[in-house]
């Protein structure tokens, strides 16, 4: 019985840690994500140089081959450095291939470094109210793709993105369209966390290669809960990394003459929140667990994992404010930052109630 | 008991609401001019005030004698409630009206008063209100702005943050310290800074929603005559303490009509909306969720409701306004998580960050709900003032 | 506007405080309800004699005459007393008998000091899966009746009981029933909270006088908001009364070298609580004044009611009990007598969820 | 990661499980046998204990050199959990093996392992354990028992509560004032009572389910020789504190199976039982309320299998017992809280008293719920040593 990284783990997420924390400070962050475009390619190759990049890539491809624990770690780190690039989104990408047996794309993730994010019904249905799949309809040299998505993490600001879609047998499949090619459009719709921004996106007669799509099957059923562990995961991460930020400024402000942390109503909220951070942690490694086994419950332990991160995190990112006072409503403090990241992930993919159903399915 | 209006209070409201029909006209409304940086922006809410005040429609509260129209408590939510339900601006007038203008008549000269209370209420004037710092927060009294004597000039150094309106004021209402020797309480001042003077400089403080109303205030060297002084010297804590706690207690109760709007917002958006297929409203745990929220707005209001009745028998208000600050960050941050619970991803942008559900009224309420626990006297300071001067419970 | 007692109203609950302060402390609640029989005749003597049992009959039927505000202030004291006398009940019977315009019960109301139960079908629902009206047939003397409910409050602890039952017609209808007639059959049921006995009523034709009961018609359609109400005002005063204890105990109970009252910690579940007390307050006075008004929204305050003290009443108990620290949760301690007619309160007539929807009704 | 058993994990608990099948009759079972004032609980229960003893499936934790298996944490666990799986009694044995047998190896003299440790791992001799008094619970060190010498004995006065089996026991492991003088924590001596002498009377302790497990302990002049000291002089709070701790924070690792099994009898309930025509656990809000129960109830599970990991990889147990604690409390009261909504009216009686659903168990595990923020050590004192040991906060 061992819930916790291993050794090599423990390395890889602390060679993560340590690339982010040099190349992603949150100066960065801001500069990109708030006061620039949102592109950030010198970190993007830093991350491909590191292997960061591939590492969802079976080796047998040039990958880096790593499971999902190891994704669920990526994600841990993306959250705690609140990373404004779509990594975990490149990871999904690349086991959804994987599944689906699209080499191509696959390649070009492991070989050109190339950048990734996802459209599919799932998180459309997060953003418009009824939203129906593009069409696929097959052409000699591949697919022809027509019809929108919605709430697309990144969208342009990657190099490709996996599109689900309906095929004309009526199976869903996967397909890898260039982000900037012909027929593709973005349009970028709110995002109160700017460090992802999102996109609707439309397809008009965009051509696919034949070896750049497959009908889904199983590639796409993963694919959801692979996305809320990751989601859990990078929740979990900003937290930590919040609560941390908001210890230390209950540690050196002053009020009263003494440290506004010597208060017992302030222990009081940390300690909460604290006790909510760990759990997540555990959340998390027990649904990457599952994933990675493939065990026949592993989409309870992937709504547990939204579940245990989704208000929990919402409520610690709330105290975290709150005992920053008036300083944790500027925009100036960083708490904020990762507050809509961990308000945003807790709305996404299933609110607390559908992940209760998913549970309550399984039990009941 | 009842919750009716008496004749001459529902005359009141229709008489108000008459003057706001005619006079709040679309391009005065709140969505229209609340974005300061917009151009036009500010002297619109100006100019609105000033027609408010001609006719008498400012300082509603104050005593006769000053110019008000004396009236009760429950008229003055009334009021509040006509504001907020006509879409009107919030008031840039109110920290002369309700801060400085009852300051000016307890413990002002005769010349102070005289000089400018009729200003504020004919809407002339803009107050400005530099209490906090930035290392005087919930510990106001910790406040580190000086103010020397210098022949007959006080001499202003220090900092000020969170108040509002710093850039357009005419005068400032500034504590600051006046005897550096005596014990931290008891050697504040209440100063009257004409906001135009050398040595003044304002900036904005961006806020978590991405708004810029709040002002950092920074004062090197300005130079006030010395009768600029509201109230005794060395006593301006005490005076301007009891007034914040009480009042701002006792102006959460028109709140409750503006969350009751937002809540309508949000039903009307479950009515119409279906996410998978379903109507929102029909989904047992939306359909919990509201009924929830309602709940919780209608009793902040009820109770508040309660303590008024107090006040009108003639029990000033006390420490229960702790209560209502509680019920209040309550009501709010429960609002603001239903709103993006609701909304779901189509409602996380922010205002302004092109198209975001409702222009982001949604996530801007969240995010704005999350301020209420801070704002006034944070909720750790509500919980022990309960505790200590209600429940009478031992202090630390 | 007048969200408060009036000064008439005022008088009327400090005079049944004081007859309750001194007629019934809590030695003897506990001697009666815990180590006795439960019957207490002398007190129900001296509620009768200080015109409280007879409160909810008309004036012109030589009764109170009080209205339902009253009846709330009743019901308030009676929490705060943890009265184990039927006295809200009798006041709930004497209403719904005046509604249906039945006379000689009234009478014995009011000129005998009977006491009164009430065996409805609402109530009944709460103690068993789907329970069934009993059935009144007409019969040359009025009605003979025969059936079962569930969960009714005293029982044979009153003298009287309000039964509902279908008549021939299919219509509702009460009927008047003493306790010890022939053919009423009493099964006392646990009850975690001994001051409120529960029974289970059993009727093999028994027979009513004509004019001991009538058709119910809007009569009984009033009784359950009502009762939902007086329970909202009872669990009020009892959280009120076990606040103060609390707050007491907090006050002189001392562990390291201070009271406990002191940290701030036990300041916050105090104050939360006291917050929670006060509002309680609030909701039952708006919903006794709609009721006494028949206003439109009656429903929906008496919802709203018993949502406000249903579960954080409970918590108000939870964090009674806990504060008191292990002493909290010896029997010994008074606290744990209001926790459980709070409980007990919170979980009849109505749950959260049946309440969060009869008000989702009025608003959606 | 994995959540598997090794082999040698598993042939250990079938092992256990083999036995307590062969020797765990139903007339044995927790229910039969929980209240003491039946005639024979006590002996059935201690006959099994001894059997335990005799077949060494009695301090398993214990090191080999003590006669124990040594058993690793995760097959502590794994013995527990199939304690409670099985149905078996809570061992009266319990106070001897976790904390007095632990006390004794680490700081007991030679002649007192010699005495009292083969006993406990026997089942043969019961310990009572005598820590919290009426004004010394939280602040364990306010504890006013003392101990005076007289001669070549110890004269002990005082009174303990909160302790079990004080009436049965054959030792009591008691904490008393042997320094009047010393500073608080650093007088007390941690003492051998033979709880048969005479000048100890024990009388029970009601409890709000109307159980009664727990005793108080009256010290009338009761006289122990002066050898019968348990490690040194005046350090006994160190020791017992040390030990309480992280101890009691590991224990709560087991409960989780006990919450599973009785959230499986809230499941079962609600599958088999309608309320108002509809079965329960078709009722949307009761399907969301079981299943965040479950998911409660797991997680504290998969939290402390986390820390057991860490416990397994030789990083010894400590305040992250706090945690645990925090868990513990909040699947406890949930599950308390759903039990009654589930059950209804129907579950509102207590145990014993006539007919109530599943003889009481529901409420009763509410009210027993109560006590869980307040057993080892309060919530409050939990959340401080989080904020305070594990996040560095600075003491007030």
């Amino acid at each position: 019985m061992e819930l916790e990284l291993n050794e090599e783990q423990g390395l890889l997420q602390s060679g993560l840690r340590q690339l982010l924390e040099g190349a992603c400070e949150l100066r960065r962050v801001r500069r990109h994500s708030y006061d620039g475009d949102g592109r950030d390619p010198e970190l993007w190759k830093e991350l491909a140089e590191g292997g960061w990049t591939a590492s969802g890539v079976p080796e047998t491809l040039d990958g880096g081959g790593l499971g999902f624990e190891e994704a669920a770690i990526v994600a841990l780190e993306s959250g705690r450095s609140l990373l404004h690039q779509p990594l975990i989104e490149t990871l999904l990408a690349a086991r959804a291939l994987q599944r689906a047996g699209c080499k191509a794309p696959l390649s070009e993730i492991a070989h050109d470094g190339a950048s990734a994010t996802l459209a599919v019904l799932e998180l459309s249905r997060d953003f418009a109210p009824d939203p129906e799949l593009p069409r696929a309809r097959s052409t000699q040299a591949g697919w022809e793709l027509s019809g929108e998505h919605f709430g697309v993490p990144f969208g342009p600001l990657a190099q490709r993105c996996l599109v689900e879609a309906e095929l004309e047998s009526g199976e869903a499949g996967l397909l890898w369209v260039s982000t900037d090619q012909t027929g593709v459009g973005w349009r970028e719709v709110g995002a109160m966390d700017r460090t992802v921004r999102r996109y609707a996106l439309t397809l008009e007669a965009v051509e696919v290669p034949g070896e750049c799509g497959a009908g889904a099957g199983d590639a796409l059923g993963e694919l959801p809960d692979e996305w809320r562990v990751l989601l859990a995961a990078q929740t979990q991460g900003a937290c930590a990394r919040l609560l941390e930020m908001t210890v230390d400024y209950a540690k050196k402000r002053e009020q009263f003459g003494r440290p506004i942390g010597a208060n017992q109503a302030v222990k009081v909220r940390l300690a909460l929140a604290a006790a909510a951070v760990e759990r997540m942690l555990a959340a998390v490694y027990h649904a990457a667990l599952k994933i990675e086994q493939g065990a026949s419950d592993r989409g309870r332990a992937a709504a547990m994992a939204k579940l245990e991160t989704a208000s929990p995190g919402a409520e610690v990112a709330t105290q975290g404010i709150h005992v920053h006072g008036a300083l944790g409503y500027t925009w100036e403090q960083d708490v904020q930052l990762f507050a809509k990241r961990i308000k945003t992930n807790e709305i996404l993919l299933g609110s607390d109630a559908d992940c209760l159903e998913r549970v309550a399915r399984t039990i009941l | 008991m009842n919750l009716d209006l008496s004749p001459s209070e529902i005359a009141f409201r229709e008489k108000f609401r008459a003057w706001l029909r005619e006079n709040l006209t679309d391009d005065l409304k709140w969505e229209r001019v609340a974005d300061l940086s917009h151009s036009g922006a500010w002297e619109a809410r100006r100019g609105f005030e000033r027609r408010m005040g001609a006719d008498g429609w400012l300082g509603v509260a104050w005593p006769r004698e000053y110019g008000g129209q004396g009236a009760t408590l429950l008229e003055q939510v009334i009021y509040q409630e006509e504001l907020v339900r006509s879409g009107a601006p919030a008031l840039t007038s109110s920290v002369g009206l309700e801060l400085v203008g009852p300051i000016l008549m307890e413990v002002g000269s005769e010349e102070q008063r005289h000089r400018f209370l009729t200003p504020i209420l004919l809407g002339e004037e803009v107050w400005y209100q530099g209490f906090s710092e930035p290392n005087a927060g919930s510990d106001l009294a910790g406040l580190q702005t000086r103010a020397v004597l210098d022949g007959d000039e006080w001499v202003i150094h220090g900092q000020k943050v969170w108040g509002g309106f710093a850039e357009h004021a005419d005068w400032g209402a500034v504590l600051a310290r006046t005897d550096p020797d005596a014990p931290k309480h008891r050697g504040i001042s209440f100063m009257i800074v004409p906001m135009k003077a050398p040595g003044i400089t304002v900036s904005y403080i961006k806020e978590m929603t991405g708004g810029e109303h709040l002002n950092e205030v920074f004062f090197d060297g300005v130079r006030i005559p010395r009768e600029n002084v509201l109230g005794p010297l060395n006593q301006g804590w005490r005076v301007a303490n009891r007034l914040l706690g009480y009042e701002r207690g006792v102006m959460t109760l028109p709140f409750a009509t503006r969350y009751e709007r937002f809540w309508e917002k949000l039903r009307d958006f479950a009515s119409s909306n279906r996410r998978r297929g379903e109507r929102l409203s029909e989904r047992p745990h939306i359909r919990a969720a509201l009924a929830r929220s309602y709940v919780d707005v209608q009793m902040m209001r009820l109770a508040n409701l309660r303590w008024l009745t107090h006040y009108l028998r003639g029990t000033p208000p006390a420490e229960e306004t702790s209560y209502m600050k509680v019920y209040w960050a309550q009501a709010h941050q429960g609002l603001g998580d239903l709103a993006l619970e609701l909304g779901g991803g189509a409602a996380l942008g922010l205002p302004g960050e092109l198209e975001t559900l409702a222009a982001g009224a949604f996530s801007n309420e969240w995010a704005f709900s999350r301020s209420t626990t801070i704002l006034g006297g944070t909720q750790d300071i509500q919980r022990n003032i309960i505790a200590e001067r209600i429940l009478g419970l031992p202090r630390a």
